[in-house]
């Protein structure tokens, strides 16, 4: 008879704590409440601070991004990528370093590398990109990062970049170039010279 | 009194169900609302991660195993890193360790939180499963500070870590810390010491030690049913032989050694435990270059690894055979997740439907580990 | 705004008896109906937005661009009811069609005949019966019914469990609720609403509301067995174990889709205002006022009853949010071996009360 | 300078022929970085064969440096040669304790009651596949609870009809290890209650994590994806 009263009683008092504690929480809702009302408000926060600056960001994975005139080439992210999301095409240039005006080429980065391919293609398909940032370390030329974060000033975060259409996520970022302006250039255009 | 036997009835739960935690289906056959056979089906989300990571360089696998356990992808990195530094030999900075132990142990907690809510939900109460969200989103958030990544970080790396503490990253933990730890004892208030909580977990589902250990069964699920093992103590890797916590173990407070209720209550006093662990990290972490031991090139030495980690479910085991190449030649992933499920069936039968899902949700599992 | 009243009222009553007692009954169904309506859309309004707080959330809100659901989200439950309206009405090939569709239309027949003898105000009762709470006590069980159909026909195991749970919780809990109100019967030796409100008031102790729940400790219990048996009545967690999402998905209501199942929600909670009506007549004085004399005019008797009656609301939405689910034999343990030998405690003390006070 | 530059090279090459690779990676220079990688290159294609030969040796090395371990191995060893002659296949037990497989079940059953070794947790069980055309292997990580100590078993068996006891009943989790050995590699583990796959579908063909693999072209009439079209 004890151990059963005593049950109802500790059932009731838990009960009771339990209901204390939701009621605590609707009682300060206004200072703190967690809602973010994603439309107007984006992270962070603008009127909570919480700790965290964009300038505090080691780097947010958004959306890879890649300064074209930047791109020497090189192919490291296209081999780092675990799951095969870039493609790059690359063509020799006999005027190593030179800006090529009709495609639109420039010869010397922003870190003053002088540029020994024309870049002819540069796709990231972002539906297959596993946000691992792996690409970006080995670029020599930091040409290719994640936007938002400490590149906002670079690149500003795109916070919804959703499609209609699969397609439109494929990312084309070399220069949209005619052929015939760029057949000048390929190699094969050559080997039928000589 | 006697029993009235009639014919059983065979019950899907599953593939898709709002308690399986991902795609699990469990057959189960019932006698009413009695459980008398519960036989798992996996595979769901079978992606085959060690036929990947042969076809892929030793660097590029750590974003694979971000993917296995999502919940707890700190812990998968830092298993992996751990495994193939030994192979190579590779001694990392001590400042790396600092961080390593710091991240794993942040994600512990956050993978307790997700524990401990879903089992919460999965007994009904709805609320409390809230609050370890917003806790769990805090830990997101320093996460993301340090890596950009809220779930899959691809941070820790063999031979160091992809990026240093931002600046005031150590006072962002402390502050994050010092919120986190008056919460443990809200959740006991909401939750834990609820008593129609207590109803639903206590007894329930119990796992004798024996069970257990023969079901390859580890990390809280064990330690619940009153096994002290724990790696990270006993056979202690990275420089956890440092710092100073204590391995809870369940000890039937409310009921049965290793039942449900003990194994919840066992993550619950771990996520102090992790806390604590977290603190003295912050103190000692020294200064350094965490890329100093960055590999140029990952090519182990022919040979072969079995290195067990503390993940936060148990176990977590990466048998590694390298022929010296860059690419693994053989990557076998041992996912506690996996044992904690085999012994479902074991443990639930002669229970009725409600209790298959607290028992479930007590063994927190991953399905993406599980089925990897 | 009795049945009763109406017909009288009616010239031509005597020469058409038929319409005339259609039309009585329509023209007190239709308010009825409509007051259902719009305090399902407030209900649903109120828990979402009591559950976000409680939660640490804002619940629905509509600021800004867009089709937003209105200032501080007011629009929401209508969104949401136009949403479950437009939406495809599915029937599984399986269903036994016929009691497939008249499952939720039994549901919701059950919740809504027993607002007939709901006491709003002084004046304002569709039929002040003489015998009310046994009325309501008879009519409210109809739902399981409902359930039970819905169950049986959508012909999906989880729907099966789900009704035979329900079945045995709500039959089950019907006793000591049935066992709390006959202490009000006691104590006031009608079963009338109206009369059992009108006993009510008054002052008791000096100080308090003459209200049974404060006329004795017996009752005192009473009310609360009363309400918690309601609330498993009314399936709300923690007595939800027909529903109980997490292990048979939607329990008896897997099946269904759009308008149906905005009817079984319907019902729900029309359900929480009958049990908390109730309550309310039986135990918290109905339409009197709290304080004696102040406020206590018809007009205002009407906002009694509904502010208790959602005061009761909040108190179950507040239990939802709160608590785990308990398991099914818990449930049943919890009704026979706590409410029910309480209830008959009671019963002797209420007993034994009017005897020596009373 | 040059010659300097030179000297340091050799050293720095002579280091990563050792294993010691940071040697070269830590070169602030990238010139001298990759003129000395371009040596190492030229180094390890002179001596090839002899660095083949070397690493095993590394090997052995390690396992010298932990005493403990290797005399559990050669205890277990030799307890296992006193029970069950002639069923360990390799001299070998530094690493691990090669078995043939023929009396598996009662050799599990003695590791695990043996009060010595009491191995009663299978922490993991490691399909092999030693390359196209070759044998392939079960590995078997044991673990005691109580010593807390650990050894590896390995099993060879036949690539064309692999046939290895179960120990299912030995160590309850070896159910499911052993199946999903058979899924990836089609290893049949005899004694075993329930043989059938357990992660692929129940139809899936061929036996994945063999390294002749092909993915089948159809699966259901959905078509299994090599490449994704227009990406080369």
């Amino acid at each position: 008879m004890y151990k059963y009263l005593s049950n109802i009683f500790e059932a009731i008092s838990t009960l009771f704590t339990g209901m204390g504690v939701t009621w605590g929480h609707m009682m300060k809702i206004r200072k703190e409440n967690v809602t973010l009302q994603y439309p107007e408000e984006r992270w962070p926060r603008p009127e909570r601070d919480i700790g965290f600056n964009m300038e505090n960001y080691n780097v947010i994975r958004s959306r890879l991004h890649v300064d074209i005139d930047d791109c020497i080439g090189c192919l490291k992210c296209e081999r780092v990528c675990p799951v095969q999301c870039i493609k790059i095409n690359t063509v020799k240039v006999e005027t190593k370093g030179e800006d090529l005006t009709d495609i639109s080429h420039t010869g010397i980065t922003s870190n003053g590398t002088k540029k020994a391919l024309i870049v002819s293609r540069f796709d990231i398909d972002m539906t297959e990109c596993c946000y691992c940032n792996l690409c970006v370390y080995p670029c020599p030329e930091e040409c290719i990062y994640m936007t938002g974060g400490p590149n906002s000033h670079k690149q500003p975060i795109d916070y919804e970049f959703s499609q209609y259409d699969r397609n439109d996520l494929i990312y084309k970022f070399a220069k949209d170039v005619e052929d015939e302006k760029m057949s000048k250039y390929l190699p094969q255009q050559k080997q039928v010279d000589e | 009194m006697g029993i009235v036997h009639g014919d059983l009835m065979t019950l899907n739960i599953g593939p898709q169900h709002p308690s399986t935690h991902g795609v699990l289906r469990l057959k189960v056959k019932t006698d009413g609302e009695i459980i008398s056979e519960v036989e798992p089906y996996i595979g769901y989300l079978h992606r085959c991660f060690e036929k990947h990571c042969e076809n892929v360089t030793y660097d590029q696998v750590i974003p694979y195993t971000d993917r296995c356990d999502y919940i707890a992808s700190m812990n998968n990195n830092f298993g992996y890193a751990v495994a193939v530094e030994e192979l190579m030999k590779i001694k990392v900075p001590e400042r790396v360790e600092y961080i390593r132990v710091i991240v794993a142990e942040l994600n512990r907690i956050a993978s307790h939180l997700l524990a401990l809510g879903t089992f919460g939900l999965d007994v009904g109460a709805f609320t409390p499963f809230l609050y370890m969200f917003r806790d769990r989103e805090r830990i997101l958030d320093i996460f993301e500070v340090l890596c950009g990544a809220r779930l899959l970080y691809n941070y820790i790396w063999v031979g160091g870590v992809s990026h240093d503490f931002p600046k005031e990253f150590v006072k962002i933990v402390y502050s994050f810390l010092d919120y986190f730890e008056p919460k443990i004892k809200e959740y006991n208030e909401i939750l834990t010491y609820n008593k129609i909580f207590i109803e639903r977990t206590a007894d329930v589902g119990v796992m004798p030690p024996e069970v257990a250990i023969s079901y390859g069964v580890s990390g809280p699920n064990l330690r619940g049913s009153g096994v002290q093992w724990d790696i990270r103590k006993n056979e202690t890797y990275s420089i956890y032989e440092k710092f100073d916590f204590d391995i809870p173990v369940g000890s039937g407070i409310m009921g049965t050694v290793g039942d449900c209720w003990d194994r919840y209550y066992v993550r619950m006093q771990e996520m102090p435990q992790s806390a604590k662990i977290i603190r003295q990290a912050l103190k000692a972490i020294p200064e350094g270059n965490v890329h100093q031991a960055l590999p140029k090139k990952i090519r182990p030495p022919k040979g072969f690894i079995y290195k067990r980690t503390e993940s936060p479910r148990g176990d977590l085991a990466y048998y590694i055979v390298s022929d010296g190449s860059p690419i693994p030649f053989r990557l076998k992933m041992r996912s506690p997740a996996f044992t904690a499920l085999s012994v479902l069936g074991e443990i639930s039968q002669g229970w009725m439907m409600s209790d298959v899902i607290a028992i479930l949700g007590s063994l927190d599992i991953v399905l993406g580990e599980i089925d990897r | 705004m009795t049945v009763d009243n109406l017909i009288n009222w009616f010239p031509f009553g005597a020469e058409w008896p038929v319409i005339t007692f259609v039309s009585a009954v329509l023209i007190c169904a239709i308010p009825v109906f409509l007051f259902i309506a719009v305090y399902a859309l407030v209900a649903i309004y109120g828990e979402l937005k009591i559950s976000s707080f409680m939660q640490d959330k804002v619940g629905p809100m509509g600021q800004g661009v867009g089709l937003h659901a209105g200032k501080w989200g007011l629009l929401q439950p209508v969104a949401d009811a136009l949403k479950l309206i437009l939406k495809e009405d599915i029937i599984p090939e399986s269903a036994d069609k016929k009691l497939f569709i008249l499952a939720p239309f039994v549901v919701f027949v059950g919740a809504f005949i027993t607002f007939a003898a709901l006491p709003f105000s002084q004046e304002i009762i569709v039929a002040d019966m003489n015998i009310g709470v046994f009325y309501i006590l008879a009519v409210s069980s109809l739902g399981v019914i409902g359930i039970i159909l819905a169950g049986w026909s959508s012909n999906n195991k989880w729907s099966l469990y789900g009704a035979m749970r329900s079945a045995a919780q709500i039959v089950s809990y019907e006793i000591p609720a049935g066992l709390s109100i006959i202490t009000i019967v006691m104590l006031t030796g009608t079963l009338s609403m109206q009369g059992i409100i009108i006993s009510q008031q008054g002052i008791i102790w000096g100080f308090l509301p003459n209200w049974i729940i404060f006329n004795n400790p017996f009752s005192f219990i009473a009310f609360f067995i009363f309400f918690i048996s309601g609330v498993a009545e009314c399936n709300r967690t923690p007595f939800d174990i027909p529903e109980a999402e997490s292990e048979l998905v939607a329990g008896a209501y897997t099946e269904y889709s759009g308008m149906r199942y905005a009817f079984f929600f319907l019902s729900e909670y029309a359900n929480m205002f009958v049990v908390s009506g109730v309550a309310v007549a039986a135990f918290l004085g109905g339409w009197n006022s709290p304080i004696p004399g102040f406020m206590d005019s018809p007009p205002w008797g009407l906002f009694w009853f509904i502010g208790k009656s959602m005061s009761l609301i909040f108190l179950m939405i507040w239990f939802r949010w709160t608590f785990p689910r308990l398991r099914v034999d818990q449930l049943m343990s919890v009704c026979w071996k706590v409410f029910l030998p309480v209830s008959f405690v009671n019963i002797f003390g209420v007993g034994i009360w009017n005897l020596l006070v009373g | 300078m040059s010659e300097d530059q030179d000297k340091y090279i050799a050293e720095v090459v002579e280091k990563a022929l050792r294993g010691d690779m940071d040697a070269i990676n830590n070169i602030e220079d990238r010139v001298t970085r990759s003129k000395a990688k371009a040596a190492l290159i030229k180094a390890k294609r002179l001596s090839k064969t002899a660095a083949a030969e070397a690493a095993p040796a590394e090997e052995t090395a390690q396992t010298d440096t932990t005493p403990t371990e290797k005399s559990l191995n050669q205890k277990v060893a030799e307890s296992l040669e006193k029970k069950f002659s002639g069923s360990i296949d390799s001299e070998d037990v530094n690493e691990h304790i090669q078995l043939n497989g023929k009396n598996w079940f009662e050799i599990a059953q003695y590791l695990k009651d043996n009060p010595d070794l009491l191995f009663d947790s299978l922490q993991c069980i490691t399909g092999f596949d030693f390359g196209e055309g070759e044998a392939l292997e079960v590995r078997y990580n044991l673990h005691s609870m109580t010593h807390y100590h650990a050894i590896e078993i390995r099993i060879k068996t036949d690539r064309n009809d692999p046939k290895v006891p179960s120990v299912e009943q030995v160590w309850r989790i070896g159910d499911w290890f052993e199946r999903e050995t058979y899924d990836m590699y089609g290893i049949v583990f005899e004694g075993h209650h329930n043989m059938t796959r357990i992660l692929c579908p129940e139809d899936w063909e061929g036996w994945p994590l063999r390294k002749d693999y092909e993915t089948q072209e159809t699966y259901h009439g959905i078509i299994v994806p090599k490449v994704k079209e227009g990406w080369e």
